[in-house]
């Protein structure tokens, strides 16, 4: 163990100013446990390097398990022999990022017997990161976990770990329960999360509403945005009080409007809801005066993924409107037969997305039985490049 | 014996056993919510019920130590109830409005801001750097504590047109929203990988490995007389994918790896439809502590946001109603080859109009 | 000798000659115009002089008789002075207005409709078919006139929202305004090219047929112990690119070639950038010599359209408003998988928004 | 000679209706020529067959010429001898399609002589098409037309026959001088346009204004787009006649700004003009009472073409602003330079516009010697697979 604090003054640079310091957390942590230490020479020998001092991590886990590790190791592990190996754990958050102080302790407490003490609360895909472990310590640890009711979240090519905007626990847009569905969807393919079987990851995140606060059209392979089918809740009289203090409601409202489908005359708001998409403006803008409607249920759509290697993709309108009801079935049958296709003729690392662009959308629809409807597309095609596949069949046949 | 008792797949506790008796009653029947002050929510529901919460600031790399006097701040003052959100925040949901005040006082001495709601600037979503990445063509945590440190005042305050959401990543991995934020600051390599021939063909597949490059560069090869690869520089666009899949293939170089500045990309679908983040800064060299150079050009872009947009517009919004020359022209940044873009749908990118300012 | 006095390279006349006296006086000095009724305009110089346009339509494929027959009403009304427009219709430049009721009275006679002016469906923008071309999937001139027999009220009326701009093209090169039109009506084959493998050697360079293809579907391949190539047909897409460059691969085929239409391109600047057509009907027989259903789909959407959209939208601009579900529901047109793009960039065309009508 | 006419009853059913006829157009001229005759009867085979009876042209044309003539052959030419060979002239129109009753008898004459009496007026590109001519006819034509002030325009891998709008002699809207700059570069560039050596077609297409009624942007190669730097002229008196008569200002006019940079308060029509993108829209609406600015030029963009065989382009804007006053130097230097780049780098049939995507703009750019500037792009790249190849040079040098 390096009982020695050493001397970090590029890294000591980053504790001044008012952003609390990831400096002083790795320090908190360092005065008791002698990973932190190690970490902090190694990160501030990477702060004069200009260089990351890690390297890849191979194949380490826990048993039975193909995912929920990030093996790491040091490249100078002779000087910081305490990180030499240094692996994080994924561990599956509660729907919503919800806890108790009780259940903190208790993860703490784990992650104190087994690890740094440096967690991120949350990772990117909204695990609760535990940092730097050594090997002999995962399996010990992952026993701990679950014996306290935590599991591992996903890492490979598996089902990532879901997560879920705070949906029907506090806000009064959500259109279907988020954090139930997140739930349930999370515990029926634990299989698929712990034992990656696919060609390359795959994400599920489910937002309550157009605002999409798990930027799930961006980040997930499945992405269950929440909406409404009816009109706008509108009431009047809230509305007027806005414009009395101050909201000026032509601008700021009608005129942002995307399909300008809003009229205001100074004493009532009329909406075109024939024509309104759902966008959660005007509501954003006027939470007291209106509601979205309450025929309510999810838009589902598929593959968005960050650039690598095809380039980043936004995900694609699959269900323009589904109702939320466990158990999901829709939403399983859903993903099971883009499973099914993908599983059997994606390439290795590529993201559903990018696999429904090389097949093509329309070819990919037919093979997971969903009708083509026009929301699937922006427009429609404008290259006369078209396959008339079945043409050709019918005179086969013939 | 103890293998048996070994417990695998039980997934995430149920979410149900955390939420507070004033969420388990109100579920899904939240009527309106208001924002009192920078940080403060109040959700109030169908039945008159009222849900305060108080949104603080993180670095989001968290010693137990800090995890610990959290919970003692919920047991003080709700009940130890609280969560976390989508960008890193914790939140203390109060049912009694006293204890706002109370909570913001020890939050502020603990060093944790309390902010981050409405028309502010949130916590930077990020990823690992040289915390934890061997890809990270910079570190994570120090640029992002060194931009917040001077936009903290766009934290404590409300004071924005929209919404303003940076997101940072180390590699063109992009691991978080870099690829669609209002202002992004990304780690991007710029040398090609430099080829570990001796230990290649140990550690990597060589069909993976040529099959892993986007734009094809590499080529299945022999190394003294061994299999191994090579690249053709002329069309390595320094990505690090094949970096990602083999170990042999180095990317890092310390002299020649920086940062790029982004701008104008959006998740939510107010208004204007999702959009991606556009290159505005390609290179910045890695400057730490501190990195000044990104930090500047951070802030240069957000004040002149802060003056130019209308109410609710987003970056990206503002940029579509001034157009690309205008917003080169109110920062001062210059427009440069590499920011056309030249890679698969390239074209579609080309100004098809002559919709111009004069 | 007689070789020596050959003129070449002398260029088209200059238009100077053709010019009206009162167009060179009042040349780059027009003040404004007006469209006193369809299919006349009167232009108004700074000077305060006049000009008459008085337009009419015809089937752009016309005999010397009939441009003999315009030459002598120009003599006649104009002093000579006529021109023709960029959509094939014929424009005589009146100084006199009490000559505009006599000459649109002998075009009447003549069987040239006056009109195509304002907000009004103007000569269809046309190619060769069966009259010339060798790869025409339809007629282009009998399209066309069936089509103008039916949208003639629009000519000579300005009864629509905005302009109607129509093309025609009979294959896929698209000789003409297909790409960017309110509707175009496009000819297109269904069937891979049947190989002349006899006569492939001898007419064609395989290595030029070969990368003619987009899809990468041909491939060399000997026939009879013959240099050759060979069709993947499940990669054809029946563009006829080999065909344009290679007579051997014939790709015209009387059972299965027919028509598509298209809608909502345009070219001007005017409010929305320029856009392209998009496909609606991907397929419809040929049905010679009046092409019923045809003309039947063309008048559907011109019908709907003018029923829906607002003045001075563009077909466009009208589905661009109501959305494209919105519009396929109006027409009655069936929404199939070969309207979703699967091309280059056809991911760029996939709806990544939740914005939609419920 | 086919003396007799035959019957057609299939295109006797395209004699009806109110549209004017191209079958009986072909009538007239059958009356006296028997090429005519041949090609109804050949056009009524085509409607019983349903399918074209021409084969491909093959390599006609005149002495010393690349292009201006387009072979064609029928496919039964014991049954239609008179077209056994019915090749097309392009004839390149006057600039505008200008002409008076002389020039046009003279023409005809001209043809009357030589081919089948048919005429396109005009081609899609703009040439007066003269419809079908035997091979040895195809001299003494073109002799024919030289000596009456005519030349043939283009065809295959050559600079095609430019057009241009109407323009200043009659438009009001013209920025510049269409007529003028179209006839100046079509006799700069006769070389050009007479001997292929191109690597494929080359297009200029010249429109006074941004209403651009010659298609320049979704047509042409080069694309010359008439606009203004300064205010939009505005006459007050006039607007308000407008408003008075019926147009409804607020939602016909300001509502339909595509950058929303007018206000109209009932009397005063005021303009942003910095925020005007010359749309045009505004004065199109109001003629008598809005006018282009006074300081006049050109957008020069590049690159459009229909869809054969990547895909359809449209224009890319390359200069913002021109100044357009002969001889045009800036214009001509700028096509130069792209043919010099193109004519050496770009492959057989591959269009600039192609070219400029294969390569990349910003390579294209450099290669022509024109600096990269903002309003090329209707934004930045969104992918950050970025070629830093500058830096990779400067380190090689040091
Ligand atoms: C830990 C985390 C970043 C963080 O600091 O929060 C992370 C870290 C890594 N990501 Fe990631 N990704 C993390 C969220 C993401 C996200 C965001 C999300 O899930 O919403 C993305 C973008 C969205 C997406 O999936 O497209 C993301 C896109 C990638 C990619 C891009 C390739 C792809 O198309 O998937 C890679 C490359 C790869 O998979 O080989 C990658 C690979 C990696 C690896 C495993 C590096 C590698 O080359 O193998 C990183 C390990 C770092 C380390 O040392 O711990 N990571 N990664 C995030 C996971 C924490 C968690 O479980 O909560
Ligand atoms: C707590 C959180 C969800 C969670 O489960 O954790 C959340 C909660 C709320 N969001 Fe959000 N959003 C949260 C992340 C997001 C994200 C995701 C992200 O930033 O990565 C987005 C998409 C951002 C984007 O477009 O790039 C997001 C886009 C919105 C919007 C749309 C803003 C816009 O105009 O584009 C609203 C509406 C608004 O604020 O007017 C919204 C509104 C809200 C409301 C007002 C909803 C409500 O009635 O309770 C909540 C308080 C907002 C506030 O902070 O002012 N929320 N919200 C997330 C807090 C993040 C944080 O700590 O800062
Ligand atoms: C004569 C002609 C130019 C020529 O040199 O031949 C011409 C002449 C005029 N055009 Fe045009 N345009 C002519 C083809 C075009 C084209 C090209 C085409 O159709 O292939 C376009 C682009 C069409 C498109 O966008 O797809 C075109 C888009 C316009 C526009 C913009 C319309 C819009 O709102 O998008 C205007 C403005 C207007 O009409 O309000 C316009 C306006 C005009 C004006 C009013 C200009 C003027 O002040 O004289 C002229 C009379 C228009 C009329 O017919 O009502 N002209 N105009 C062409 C007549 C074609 C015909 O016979 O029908
Ligand atoms: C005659 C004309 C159509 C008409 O009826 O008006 C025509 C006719 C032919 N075009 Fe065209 N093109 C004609 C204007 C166009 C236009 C419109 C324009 O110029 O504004 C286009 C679209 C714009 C463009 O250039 O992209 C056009 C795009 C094509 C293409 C598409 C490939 C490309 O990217 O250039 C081909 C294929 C080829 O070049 O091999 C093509 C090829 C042909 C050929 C030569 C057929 C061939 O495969 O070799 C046609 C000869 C028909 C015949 O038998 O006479 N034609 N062609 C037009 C020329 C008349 C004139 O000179 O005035
Ligand atoms: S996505 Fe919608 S429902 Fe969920 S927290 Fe955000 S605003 Fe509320
Ligand atoms: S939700 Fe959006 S689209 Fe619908 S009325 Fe409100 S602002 Fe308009
Ligand atoms: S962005 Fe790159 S360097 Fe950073 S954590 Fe993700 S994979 Fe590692
Ligand atoms: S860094 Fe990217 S582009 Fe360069 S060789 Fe590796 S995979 Fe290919
Ligand atoms: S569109 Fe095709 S078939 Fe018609 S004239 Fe042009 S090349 Fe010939
Ligand atoms: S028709 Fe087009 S796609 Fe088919 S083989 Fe010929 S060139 Fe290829
Ligand atoms: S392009 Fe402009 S200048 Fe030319 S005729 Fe059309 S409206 Fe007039
Ligand atoms: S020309 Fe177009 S952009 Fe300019 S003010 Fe008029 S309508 Fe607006």
């Amino acid at each position: 163990m390096s009982e020695k604090k050493r001397a970090t003054p590029l890294l000591d640079e980053l504790k001044k100013g008012p952003w609390p310091s990831f400096v002083r957390e790795i320090e908190k942590s360092a005065e008791t446990n002698a990973m932190a230490r190690d970490t902090l020479g190694q990160v501030e020998r990477s702060y004069e390097d200009k260089i990351s001092h890690w390297k890849h991590g191979g194949l380490v886990g826990v048993m039975g398990y193909g995912g929920g590790i990030i093996g790491r190791y040091s490249d100078l592990p002779e000087e910081y022999p305490e990180v030499a190996a240094f692996h994080t754990y994924r561990v599956n958050q509660p729907s919503g990022w919800f806890y108790t102080s009780d259940i903190l302790r208790t993860l703490c407490d784990i992650w104190e017997r087994h690890g740094s003490g440096l967690t991120n609360m949350h990772g990117s895909t909204g695990d609760i990161i535990f940092l730097g472990s050594k090997t002999e310590e995962l399996e010990p640890c992952f026993r701990d976990l679950t014996e306290h009711g935590f599991d591992l979240g996903g890492s490979g090519s598996d089902v990532r770990t879901p997560s879920a905007c705070v949906g029907p626990a506090r806000c009064e847009w959500a259109c279907y329960d988020t954090l139930d569905a997140c739930n349930d969807i999370t515990h029926t393919y634990q299989d698929e999360l712990h034992r990656p079987a696919f060609p390359y990851k795959f994400k599920f995140k489910f937002s309550g509403c157009p605002n999409d606060c798990v930027a799930s059209i961006a980040r997930s392979d499945m992405s269950v945005i929440g909406v409404w089918k009816d009109n706008i809740q509108i009431d009047q009289e809230k509305v007027r009080e806005y414009a009395a203090n101050g909201t000026d409601i032509e601008h700021e409202v009608c005129q942002m409007c995307p399909t300008q489908c809003m009229a205001w005359d100074g004493t009532k708001l009329t909406i075109d809801n024939a024509n309104c998409v759902k966008c959660m403006h005007c509501i954003n803008v006027m939470p007291k005066a209106l509601r979205p409607g309450k025929e309510r249920g999810a838009t589902i759509l598929i593959g968005a993924k960050a650039p690598i290697i095809g380039g980043a993709l936004l995900a694609t309108v699959f269900v323009p409107f589904l109702e939320m009801k466990p158990p999901y079935d829709d939403i399983k049958e859903l993903a099971e037969a883009i499973w099914d296709f993908w599983g059997e003729y994606g390439k290795n690392r590529e993201r559903v997305g990018e696999f429904i662009q090389r097949v093509g959308l329309g070819n990919f629809l037919e093979e997971i039985g969903l009708d083509p409807i026009p929301e699937m597309v922006a427009h429609p095609r404008t290259n006369p490049y078209i396959f008339f596949e079945d043409e050709l069949e019918e005179e086969e046949d013939a | 014996m103890a293998v048996a008792e070994r417990k695998t797949d039980i997934g995430p506790p149920d979410f149900h056993q955390f939420l507070a008796p004033i969420i388990k009653k109100n579920y899904g029947k939240w009527a309106y919510h208001e924002i009192p002050e920078p940080g403060v929510m109040v959700h109030v529901a169908e039945s008159g019920d009222k849900l305060y919460t108080v949104r603080a600031g993180t670095p989001r790399l968290l010693s137990i130590v800090t995890i610990r006097a959290f919970a003692d701040l919920a047991d003080t003052y709700c009940d130890g109830y609280l969560r976390w959100t989508s960008r890193h925040n914790v939140e203390f949901l109060l049912t009694k409005k006293e204890n706002i005040e109370p909570l913001k006082a020890d939050l502020h001495k603990m060093g944790f801001p309390v902010g981050g709601t409405g028309n502010s600037i949130s916590s930077i979503v990020h990823t690992q750097g040289w915390v934890h990445c061997h890809s990270s063509a910079t570190d994570a945590s120090g640029v992002v504590k060194s931009i917040m440190d001077e936009l903290y005042p766009h934290f404590v305050n409300m004071d924005l047109p929209a919404k303003l959401r940076i997101a940072f990543a180390c590699c063109l991995n992009m691991c978080g929203a870099v690829h669609c934020s209002d202002i992004s600051v990304l780690g991007l390599h710029r040398k090609p990988p430099r080829i570990d021939h001796e230990n290649l063909p140990k550690l990597c597949e060589i069909p993976t490995l040529v099959s892993s490059c986007p734009t094809g560069a590499i080529r299945p090869a022999t190394w003294e007389g061994d299999p191994s690869v090579e690249v053709d520089e002329s069309q390595c666009m320094f990505c690090g994918n094949c970096y990602t899949v083999c170990p042999a293939m180095q990317i890092n170089n310390a002299e020649t790896d920086g940062i790029s500045i982004w701008v104008g990309g959006k998740v939510s679908n107010a208004r204007h439809t999702p959009m991606f983040s556009k290159l505005v800064i390609p290179f910045i060299p890695n400057n730490p502590p501190r990195w000044p150079e990104v930090v500047e050009a951070v802030v240069n872009i957000v004040n002149v946001y802060a003056k130019h947009a209308r109410k609710h517009e987003r970056v990206g919004e503002w940029i579509e109603r001034i157009g690309w020359p205008q917003f080169f022209k109110l920062t001062g940044i210059p427009f440069t080859k590499y920011h056309i873009d030249d890679f698969k749908h390239a074209g579609e990118t080309y100004m098809r109009t002559t919709q111009l300012r004069h």
